[in-house]
């Protein structure tokens, strides 16, 4: 019927201390679309995406992932379609090698020999890591650490690849790079940041949540001339989209 | 406080490893049977945060001392005993291969005086047996203490006792528990107070957290009692079959009654084996040196020369010093040797 | 809280050296495995009082050392520092064991003192050996080759787990401890109420990071197992390897090799 | 003589594993100045932090502050006069509650009753911070434990403040919140970042580091205005300076 990759319908979740993250969020996603997820600490943008590849179930509402709910029986079909790249790399990276931190995943999809070098290798030159295969996590600065965590699941050749702030704490090149590759990646995208300027570059759809919500949902540049709403979600326009403090523009 | 390698004898340290192994094996057995796939990673990092909060001190007011925690016993009470048991034998052995905190064979002492006596017994058997199931707060308090303190005991106890039945160190059992037992009774304590204060952080801030350890079928009362007496004989067998094979080692409290008469029959095994070795080439074997011995051990002594021990001991003592300044001559040519050659096969390359 | 971390650094260099390329960095783990155990089992079997006998058993660590091309100095410095117990408690021989087995001329050298030195030759050999080893092979490496030894696949699992994370949490402590000791003057306010607070505090945030990692693994198709590691080829080379060191051992621990050496020198000169 | 109240002078830093993180560092901060550290991932920004209060000590060169330089024996002096915030909130805030968090500092220092109580309120009030007083940190959002973590150290009157990448991790009002409170502060303030449009705002000088050097010292204005400068030290303009991305100025 619809061509949606990924719907979530009428999602609520609440935590075992009370806590209700999410109250109502309904959108979906399409083949191809990058859509970022924005809003203030706390708004359960976190909590969104670990719903995504079934880490937290539904207290009431609905993921499908291609119209198949996600739920306890197809979490392993959920867990290949949806590829998510971690808030802080250190947590994604576990293994004792980059090579074998790429290797996991497909691994455990049953390949091996020159298929699964093959594909590590791929999936490294994607994010231009090939020579650092050989170190040890602890060994990477934040840039690499994160291109490699973009790695270990671009390893499993998702349909959809999700997002926590990848470029916290990334200095201003390794950002830039990071966002070159995002842009060239032709996967549908679900990122969440705090960083709007680099959403305004690599999403053109945005979804603004706000205490477990959906506030608004629009074309990205659409949403951030949207002053009013932005300061009502605790956020403002982008900074490249301020005027600039010198001149005063 | 770790066993060390250079203070055990083979048998003693077989023995242990026998028995720690077999505890590892049987631990792993039953986390594998529990088919809770997030224990891993969970025991991964908690062991790693062993290590930071043994970088962490506070003070002992009034001594002028810090303390810090041990964590067995608290492991136990969050994980469960088997889990908290590999976990703290993993950091055992990362401290056994990288610091060099024991040794490879002293690991075996170490887990079991660490690990098991903690996690697979003082826990299941005295902690869990009389904290009850809603403890309030000062049968809290008075069991989580007297639980730390018997666990820091029976390891010291264990250090000393298989210090002893090596037989490398001199220091007389009496004396050694003198010493030990005190200064454990401060670190037990120490364990007990921030084992509490931390388990009443938790119950504060994530009460669920002290749910997983005390969860039913978490404690293998029965198991553990069973493996817990297979050990027991294992290291009784071990240590009583040394203790005859070499009276010395066991001198002040086993005497000289195991003298001679038992001292041909007993020789089987691995330890056997290295003793018998041994007799055969060693210069000072000391039931010689030991004048009371001596009349005792007459027969078997007789594979060795000396009868005269100054006289011979001092030709001896001559070669094995001129010995040893050749051999280290030797061994430090070898290594230059190689170190020369492996630069020659490298430079093409370079 | 200083040793934790100097172990720490020596633990990421033990883990650098072991990236070395050498002959007997590639031989497999478990070759070294096995020849470091008969080596420590045959040292160790050595009775209370033999000292010159052991000199001999220096050759491996030191070929190994040199053969992989390890900084000498380095381990040596790591050598003498480790094992204070182990002294401590060899230190109390000459206290109670006087009894004099050796003249060297005027001088009496007691059983104490003997053992004693024998217990610090221990402890260096088989220190060195350990340190040779994991700095030659790598801990991961070793672990597998543990497994292939027979060693529980959940206990590898969970080694493999501590060893990289590790780091991690050792720097999270260290910066908390470091906040902690920024706003406590001397010794006030780093007393037993903010040291097991902060180990809450830690201990939750680590639970955290466990349920995060779990989620990452999750999502890339763990089940509950690992993957089994690619297999290592125990050849020719190592069974040599093996073959060579444990008869050398042996031998060395049938005969006093230093005492027969030094025979045959003092044989010459009358 | 001088006014300078921070000299950092021919610093050198090597890690015991042989990094030498900080080869030659030098500049001074006057009183009341506001300097950012800026530089790419690994520049030794965190690591010339930790001099400051002595945690780490160098190893050649010096810091003074007020003329007397640190070392073992004037820590205690150190640690008062230069007030520290971490990178990561939750390495500090390590009590039971908020308000034990802040008293925590003025405690040590021999303060009790009233006194203690006015000092902690205060802290907290300069922080907008008085109503989570009773609050467990860890059930703080991301923006008030950055506040709360503040207030800890402002609470023990530091004569200067240095804070590492403080705006790490808020969301955009947050972050806006943050800036308006350090703008407030009239103390001597060293502030590390990656936000260089938070630098732009905050601080009117700005040090580069590049690989454990200073390569450029000045008005922030002007070294923002130097593109080679910033391009070879893995930098960029900050955001709002560089045009904006829909009408393409
Ligand atoms: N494990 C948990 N238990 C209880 N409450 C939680 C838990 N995790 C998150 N929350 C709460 O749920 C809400 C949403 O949190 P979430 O982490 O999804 O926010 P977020 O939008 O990702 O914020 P940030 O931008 O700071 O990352 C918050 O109020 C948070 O306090
Ligand atoms: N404890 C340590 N041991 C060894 N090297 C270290 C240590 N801490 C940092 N380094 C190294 O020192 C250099 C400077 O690190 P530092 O943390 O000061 O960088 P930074 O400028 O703060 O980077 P970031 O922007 O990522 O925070 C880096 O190369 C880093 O790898
Ligand atoms: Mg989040
Ligand atoms: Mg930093």
């Amino acid at each position: 019927m619809s061509h949606h990759i990924l719907e979530i319908d009428h999602l609520r979740h609440v935590y075992p201390d009370g806590t209700e993250a999410l109250r109502e969020v309904t959108f979906s996603v399409c083949h191809g679309e990058s859509v970022a997820v924005i809003g203030a600490n706390g708004a359960g943008k976190s909590t969104l995406l670990a719903h995504l590849n079934g880490h937290l179930l539904p207290h009431s509402g609905e993921v499908r992932i291609g119209h198949a709910p996600v739920d306890r029986s197809n979490l392993h079909e959920a867990r290949r379609t949806v590829g998510m790249v971690f808030h802080d790399p250190d947590d994604q990276l576990f293994m004792p090698t980059v090579y074998e931190d790429v290797a996991f995943g497909p691994m455990n999809l049953g390949l091996t020999g020159v298929e699964l070098q093959n594909c590590v290798a791929a999936a490294l030159r994607r994010v231009d890591a090939e020579h650092l295969a050989g170190k040890a996590p602890y060994n990477l600065s934040a840039g690499e650490k994160r291109r490699v965590a973009i790695a270990t699941v671009l390893s499993m050749s998702p349909d959809i690849l999700v997002m926590d702030e990848p470029t916290n704490g990334l200095d201003p090149y390794a950002r830039r790079q990071l966002i070159g590759l995002l842009k060239d990646f032709h996967h549908s995208k679900i990122v969440t940041s705090h960083d709007l300027d680099m959403v305004l570059e690599v999403c053109e759809r945005t979804v603004v949540l706000s205490q477990g919500v959906v506030r608004a949902d629009g074309p990205t540049l659409e949403i951030f001339r949207d002053e009013a709403l932005l300061r009502e979600c605790r956020l403002e326009k982008p900074l490249s989209m301020q005027g600039c403090p010198v001149c005063g523009k | 406080m770790h066993m060390a390698d250079a203070l055990l004898s083979p048998t003693v340290g077989a023995a242990m490893w026998a028995v720690s192994a077999g505890g590892v094996a049987l631990g792993s057995a039953r986390l594998c049977r529990e088919r809770d796939d997030r224990l891993a990673p969970l025991m991964g990092v908690l062991g790693g945060f062993l290590f930071a909060a043994q970088m962490i001190n506070f003070s002992i007011p009034g001594t002028g001392s810090s303390g810090h925690l041990t964590g067995g016993l608290l492991l136990a009470i969050l994980l469960g005993p088997s889990a908290a048991f590999l976990t703290v034998a993993s950091v055992l052995m990362i401290q056994a291969f990288f610091f060099a905190d024991g040794g490879l064979l002293a690991l075996g002492c170490n887990i079991f005086n660490l690990g098991m006596i903690p996690a697979l017994l003082v826990y299941p058997l005295c902690y869990r047996r009389l904290i009850g199931s809603a403890p309030g707060r000062r049968r809290e308090v008075a069991v989580t203490m007297f639980s730390a303190l018997l666990a820091m005991q029976l390891g010291a106890l264990c250090v000393v006792l298989e210090t002893a039945a090596s037989g490398i160190s001199a220091l007389p059992l009496d004396k050694f528990l003198l010493l030990m037992q005190p200064i454990h009774l401060v670190i037990g304590l120490v364990e007990g107070a921030v084992t509490l204060a931390v388990v009443s952080f938790l119950r504060k801030a994530r009460p669920e957290l002290l749910t997983r350890g005390s969860a039913p079928g978490a404690v293998p009362g029965r198991v553990v009692l069973a493996s817990f007496l297979v050990c027991a004989v294992l290291v009784a067998g071990g240590l009583s079959r040394f203790a005859s094979e070499n009276p010395d080692g066991l001198e002040w409290s086993v005497a000289k009654v195991a003298g001679a008469t038992s001292l041909s029959e007993h020789r089987t095994g691995l330890g056997g084996f290295l003793a018998a070795l041994q007799k055969k080439t060693a210069r000072f074997p000391e039931y010689q040196a030991v004048p009371a011995a001596v009349p005792g051990s007459a027969s078997a002594s007789a594979t060795t020369a000396p009868q005269a021990s100054t006289v011979a001991g001092k030709g001896s003592a001559v070669a094995g010093i001129v010995g040893t300044v050749v051999t280290v001559l030797l061994v430090t040519g070898a290594a230059f040797v190689l170190r020369r050659s492996n630069r020659a096969a490298v430079a093409p390359e370079a | 809280m200083a040793s934790v971390h100097g172990a720490l650094l020596d633990l990421k260099r033990l883990d650098q050296l072991a990236a070395g390329d050498t002959a007997v960095h590639r031989l497999d783990p478990r070759a070294k495995v096995l020849a470091t155990l008969v080596f420590i089992v045959c040292v160790v079997s050595f009775g209370r009082y033999e000292l010159s006998a052991l000199i001999p058993f220096f050759i491996f660590p030191v070929c190994l050392i040199a053969a992989g091309r390890l900084p000498a100095g380095y381990l040596a410095a790591k050598v003498a520092l480790v094992a204070p117990f182990a002294i401590a408690v060899g230190i109390c021989n000459p206290l109670f064991d006087r009894t004099v087995l050796v003249h060297l001329g005027t001088l009496d050298i007691t059983g104490g003192w003997l053992s004693f030195a024998s217990i610090v030759v221990r402890t260096a050999l088989t220190v060195a050996a350990a340190l040779t080893l994991t700095a030659l092979t790598g801990f991961t490496s070793i672990c597998r080759a543990l497994v292939r030894l027979g060693m529980p696949k959940a206990f590898a699992m969970q080694l493999l787990f501590l060893y990289r994370y590790l780091f991690v949490l050792a720097e999270e402590g260290g910066r908390a401890s470091r906040a902690r000791e920024l706003r406590s003057f001397g010794r006030k306010g780093s007393g037993l109420a903010s040291y097991a607070s902060l180990l809450g505090h830690l201990l939750l945030r680590t639970w955290q990071r466990a349920e995060r990692m779990h989620m990452a693994m999750l999502a890339r198709g763990y089940t509950g197992t690992f993957p089994a590691a690619q297999v290592g080829r125990f050849g020719a080379r190592e069974v040599a390897f093996v073959l060579f060191w444990s008869a050398l051992f042996i031998i060395l621990r049938l005969y006093n090799g230093a005492e027969l050496l030094g025979t045959l020198v003092t044989g010459y000169l009358p």
